[in-house]
């Protein structure tokens, strides 16, 4: 079997590039993407270890994990719309008022 | 080389039964063209294709060669790498579904745990191959009919998935094999859950994109919809890929609600008679096309008559096979492919007769449908079926509990309606924003 | 996806819209319009805004061309006006022209032209609804609407040789004879035909969906309709009472009996129900004059060379689409001096900008294909 | 070739499929181009769920996340697609701090995760212990229904939350 330490490297991998994508990209689009990146390091850890300790609560974890994955999406992309319906940009830090 | 072997012989049927369906499903996909255009002339009066080999038995390998040596037109503006990768998604995710497909009790390349569940999830991966091909061809027709194919993919898949689900409660497992064996001796679950399998019709007739569904590539419309841009052989790639899905969502009906593999009235002994009608049918097939052989005009087309008439003796004898003592333990395998295939492309045909008969829906009407009548009948539904299971727990006997059940759905889906019928200013379907948590 | 501009595709005009306007183009090669009319549709979402019809795409100039062809040599021309219903075309012409000269068709001559012109009318009626049919989804009565035409469009190739541009007429009576047979061909295929409208009322009328895509849609109201000059089963689709078979009979109209169907409300569905009626009635008016054809001659008293005194005539007829109308100037010499024809087509095309508006894409195509337009006419 | 070491090999090779595509996710200049690089390694983690056999997870991860939300996500980059994007400045004025700090964290967690597995606590090869079998999703349903069961209903009312807050936002401005 695979050793528990590469699934853990590989989650790393996943993760840090996940927070690269989010402090440097300005496409909001692509911080989200990088935010579910994230999300999805965190659910190989669960599973790898859920399996690693024959428990199926890590499991479940990973369906939580998912189910926010999902409501982050739909309310991040509804702001990303209403955002892009008034200043027709997608670019982060374009984003700097409170209100318009 | 050793490692090699193994392999292999640990995985040789799956392996196999693999290269049969990538070898015999755009054949198959062919052929329900074929047969979708013949039962569309005899509906409409006409003949349909008769050219090529006798009552055009071989247009779809004329059709196919046309295909193929089309002239391959990309877009000037469109993104080329996704515009070529995206047919080769939809394909891939609607042949990857038979994975885990139980056609008769042998022939499975997976018997899976989540069979159901991976049957879906794989065929919902299509959308990729609509959305990507609509977005790639870089033309407006194109990524509107993307956008709604998507949209409306994803509303019905909802309808779909739950009208799924009260079959599975009902089964009690998510694997194929185990879901038809359920039904085994008992009733299939088209008799226990009929509003269920209604639901799944519509919903597999939406998702599949064809008529009255079919908006997006609703073609006085929005001319092909996501396939505008596509033409040769990705063209092709794509009308298998939407032929292929359609076997997938009636082998899937045919699996949950009509029994699988099982022969009509397995469990009564006295209709064993009923095993004699594989053989025989396809005897009968055989015996008219060599009856019609000396009648056809030209001698090539005699010729393939004759084949075909051979073919078809071939399999009568190969259903007849069981009927030999040392070949007994063949009969659920052939048998079962016989009956699994027969219902799939009676499923299919039910498509084409609706097809061939209504008029198209218009999107906001569409999109009504599955919001405000498809899905919360299809939750109701899965209430209803969870009432019938606990009530024949407590030992109830079947039919006051499927009245009950059922007519409890019933009288919602009337509810439904009349509610649609009434008119209240009901606020513009939302849509394509909410699903995701669906 | 309504709701959100869409930028940087072709066929969308990038104008200065509100932030939620697009400008689409239908046509001229899109394959619902009915030929090559073109409407630019200013579209919030998918519900339109505006919409501006552009047309001219089939122009040839017909009623330039009759200035320079004598009066015979015209009358071909203008079965390709409208070149479903040609014979009706050639009716009006003739008719027309009659009454310049002051001529009158024999009896025979103007109850065949009454049975040949109420059987174009069943088959560009038949025509309109396939396709309206295919336009809206359902693919299969099409098929059942040819496969009737193609019975008429036989009796028409027996009678003159020709089944879409006939030049069925001659002015001042009929060219031809009836064939042997004539009355037996079309008495069979009118009693047939009966239960026929009965099988197409069958896959659409009470069809849920056919009625929750047409109902409601593309309201014209009696008002509109009677302001925009529409005529034909869009005006009375609309519950106006107007047939000029009635109300200025000409052939040989006023000898039999008919209905004129109105709808009530003025949407597609009710334009449709009217339709269907007119092919009933139509059929009607074929079975009474087959009974009984009057003996006689086929041409009446017209020279060789046509020249009729100067003066003026407007003659008008019921086509298929509506009113038809011929205006001719002559000058006293061989060639009209002016002709001017008014194509019900072109009128009631007007009313599409007020009937779309406010529906959704998918509507443009009923609403098209419910005025039952002909490009060839609207361009003329 | 044991069923063993097939699962090995498909560890690694999802392994690297999933961290090219999230390379790819991060990098690429069309955003369509991102997300589909995502679904690449959003696959490629299912798979590694489906060698670890987690079936029901491998099963969700590709209908709610691959199916759902991302082609979610699909949908909104066509609405709001802008081919300016395209041209503009695709990496934010603090990238170079960004980055090295993030280097700091990969540095930090690597470490620690390195010298755990000198403890000997993750050594223990994965799947000996314990009860799991690979077929689990009735486990996994008793799990969620009777532990689980009050997660569950507030992660429902979390989606009816996002769902109604979704809606809220997009909706037209009357």
């Amino acid at each position: 079997m695979v050793p528990i330490g590469h699934y853990l490297f590989l989650s790393l991998a996943l993760f840090i590039i996940g927070v690269i994508g989010v402090l440097t990209r300005r496409n909001v689009i692509i911080i989200l993407m990088s935010i579910e990146l994230i999300l999805n390091a965190v659910n190989i850890n669960l599973v790898a270890f859920s399996r690693h300790w024959a428990n199926v609560d890590g499991q479940i974890f990973t369906l939580f994990i998912i189910t926010d994955a999902a409501a982050e999406a739909a309310v991040g992309l509804g702001i990303i719309i209403a955002f892009f319906k008034n200043r027709e940009t997608v670019l982060a830090d374009e984003m700097d008022l409170l209100k318009w | 080389m050793s490692a090699l072997l193994e392999f292999l012989k640990t995985y040789m049927w799956p392996l196999i039964f693999a290269l049969v369906i990538v070898g015999v499903l755009p054949l198959l996909a062919g052929y329900v063209v074929l047969m979708e255009r013949k039962v569309m002339a005899d509906m409409q009066a006409r003949l349909g294709p008769m050219r090529v080999g006798p009552h055009g038995l071989l247009q779809p390998i004329a059709d196919a060669l046309k295909l193929l040596i089309k002239e391959d037109i990309i877009p000037e503006n469109a993104d080329k790498l996704v515009f070529w990768f995206a047919p080769v998604i939809s394909v891939t995710a609607a042949m990857l579904a038979y994975s885990a497909l139980a056609i008769g009790p042998f022939f499975q390349i997976a018997e899976l745990n989540i069979g159901l569940l991976f049957i879906v999830a794989v065929s919902s991966m299509g959308i990729f191959g609509i959305i990507l091909g609509g977005w790639a061809s870089n033309s407006h027709y194109s990524l509107l009919g993307a956008l709604r194919s998507t949209a409306q993919m994803i509303s019905y898949e909802t309808a779909a998935g739950l009208a799924l689900v009260g079959g599975v409660l009902l089964a009690g497992t998510l694997s194929t094999q185990k879901i038809v064996l359920a039904q085994h001796g008992g009733t299939w679950f088209v008799f226990v859950a009929p509003i269920g399998f209604f639901l799944y019709l519509v919903a597999s007739i939406a998702e599949t994109n064809r008529a009255p569904f079919d908006l997006p590539e609703a073609e006085s419309e929005l001319v092909a919809g996501y396939m505008t841009e596509y033409s040769g052989f990705r063209w092709a790639v794509y009308f298998l890929a939407e032929y292929a899905n359609m076997i997938v969502v009636a082998s899937i009906a045919t699996t949950l609600f009509l029994g699988g593999w099982l022969r009509p009235f397995g469990s009564i002994a006295a209709l064993d008679f009923i095993d004699f009608f594989p053989p025989l049918s396809f005897l009968g097939v055989a015996g008219y096309c060599l009856y019609r052989t000396p009648k056809q005009p030209e001698p090539i087309q005699s010729i393939v008559m004759a084949l075909f008439g051979g073919l078809c003796f071939l399999l009568a004898t190969a259903m007849a096979l069981p009927f030999v003592p040392a070949f007994a333990a063949s009969k659920p395998g052939l048998h079962g492919a016989f009956w699994f295939l027969l219902k799939v492309s009676l499923y299919i045909y039910s498509f084409m007769w609706i097809r061939f008969t209504f008029p198209r829906f218009r999107f906001d009407q569409l999109m009504k449908l599955g919001w405000y009548f498809m899905i919360p009948l299809s939750i109701v539904n899965v209430l209803g079926l969870g009432l019938y299971k606990v009530l024949r727990q407590l030992q109830w006997s079947r039919w006051p509990a499927f009245l009950l059940t059922t007519g409890g759905t019933l009288l919602v889906a009337i509810w439904l309606v009349w509610l649609a019928q009434r008119k209240v200013a009901v606020p513009a379907p939302v849509g394509e924003m909410t699903e995701a948590e669906g | 996806m309504a709701d959100t501009r869409i930028s940087g595709f072709p066929g969308v005009e990038q104008t200065v819209l509100g932030a939620d306007e697009i400008i689409l183009n239908m046509g001229p090669q899109h394959p619902s319009t009915h030929g090559v009319l073109r409407v630019k549709l200013r579209l919030d979402g998918e519900r339109i805004v505006d919409s501006e019809c552009i047309i001219g795409y089939l122009h040839r100039g017909v009623e330039k061309i009759a200035e320079h062809r004598s009066y015979t040599q015209f009358a071909p021309y203008v079965d390709r006006m409208d070149y479903v219903a040609a014979v009706s075309n050639g009716l009006g012409y003739c008719e027309a022209v009659e009454k310049l000269l002051g001529a009158e068709a024999p009896m025979r001559a103007k109850v065949v032209r009454t049975i040949l012109t109420e059987l174009q009318r069943i088959s560009s009626h038949l025509l309109w609804l396939g396709t309206h049919a295919i336009d809206i989804g359902a693919l299969t009565p099409l098929f059942y609407c040819l496969r009737e035409r193609e019975e008429i469009l036989k009796i028409f190739e027996k009678y003159c040789g020709a089944r879409l541009t006939t030049h069925a007429f001659r002015i001042g009576g009929l060219q031809y004879d009836t064939y042997d047979g004539f009355e037996a061909e079309t008495k069979r295929f009118c009693l047939d035909f009966v239960h026929r409208v009965d099988e197409y009322e069958q896959l659409l009328t009470e069809n849920r969906i056919w009625i929750a895509r047409t109902k409601g849609v593309g309201v014209l109201s009696a008002a509109d309709a009677i302001d925009m000059g529409a005529t034909g089963p869009v005006l009375r689709g609309s519950g106006v009472k107007w047939d000029i078979r009635k109300a200025m009979p000409y052939a040989a109209y006023d000898k039999y009996d008919f209905e004129i169907p109105i709808g009530k409300n003025g949407d597609t569905y009710d334009r449709y129900l009217v339709r269907m009626e007119e092919m009933r009635q139509s059929n009607r008016i074929c079975l009474q004059a087959i009974e009984d054809i009057p003996a006689g001659p086929i041409m009446g008293k017209v020279g060789k060379v046509l020249k009729p005194p100067v003066g003026e005539v407007y003659h008008s007829i019921e086509a298929p689409k509506g009113e038809l109308g011929y205006y001719i100037v002559s000058d006293g010499t061989t060639q009209p001096y002016r002709v001017r024809i008014r194509p019900p087509s072109f009128i009631n095309l007007e009313a599409l900008d007020k009937m779309i508006k406010g529906h959704l894409v998918a509507d443009v195509v009923a609403i098209i294909g419910t005025l039952d337009i002909v490009l060839g006419e609207v361009d003329r | 070739m044991t069923p063993e070491q097939f699962s090995q090999i498909a560890f690694y090779f999802f392994a690297g499929l999933a961290v090219l595509g999230a390379i790819g996710t991060v990098t690429a200049r069309n955003v369509v181009h991102s997300a589909i690089f995502l679904i690449t390694s959003l696959l490629a983690t299912a798979g590694i769920f489906l060698t670890l056999g987690a079936q029901f997870v491998f099963a969700v991860q590709i209908i709610l996340y691959v199916g759902g939300i991302m082609v979610l996500f699909i949908f909104v980059i066509m609405l709001v697609n802008l081919d300016v994007a395209l041209h503009q400045l695709q990496f934010n004025r603090q990238r170079w701090v960004a980055g090295l700090l993030t280097l700091v964290l990969a540095s930090q967690l690597g470490f620690a995760i390195w010298f755990a597995r000198g403890e000997g606590s993750l050594d223990i090869p994965a799947g000996r212990t314990g009860t799991l079998s690979p077929q689990n999703v009735e486990q996994f349903g008793l799990a969620l229904f009777e532990k689980y069961a009050l997660p569950f209903e507030i992660a429902s009312v979390l989606l009816l939350v996002a769902l109604i807050g979704a809606v809220v936002m997009t909706k037209k401005r009357a």
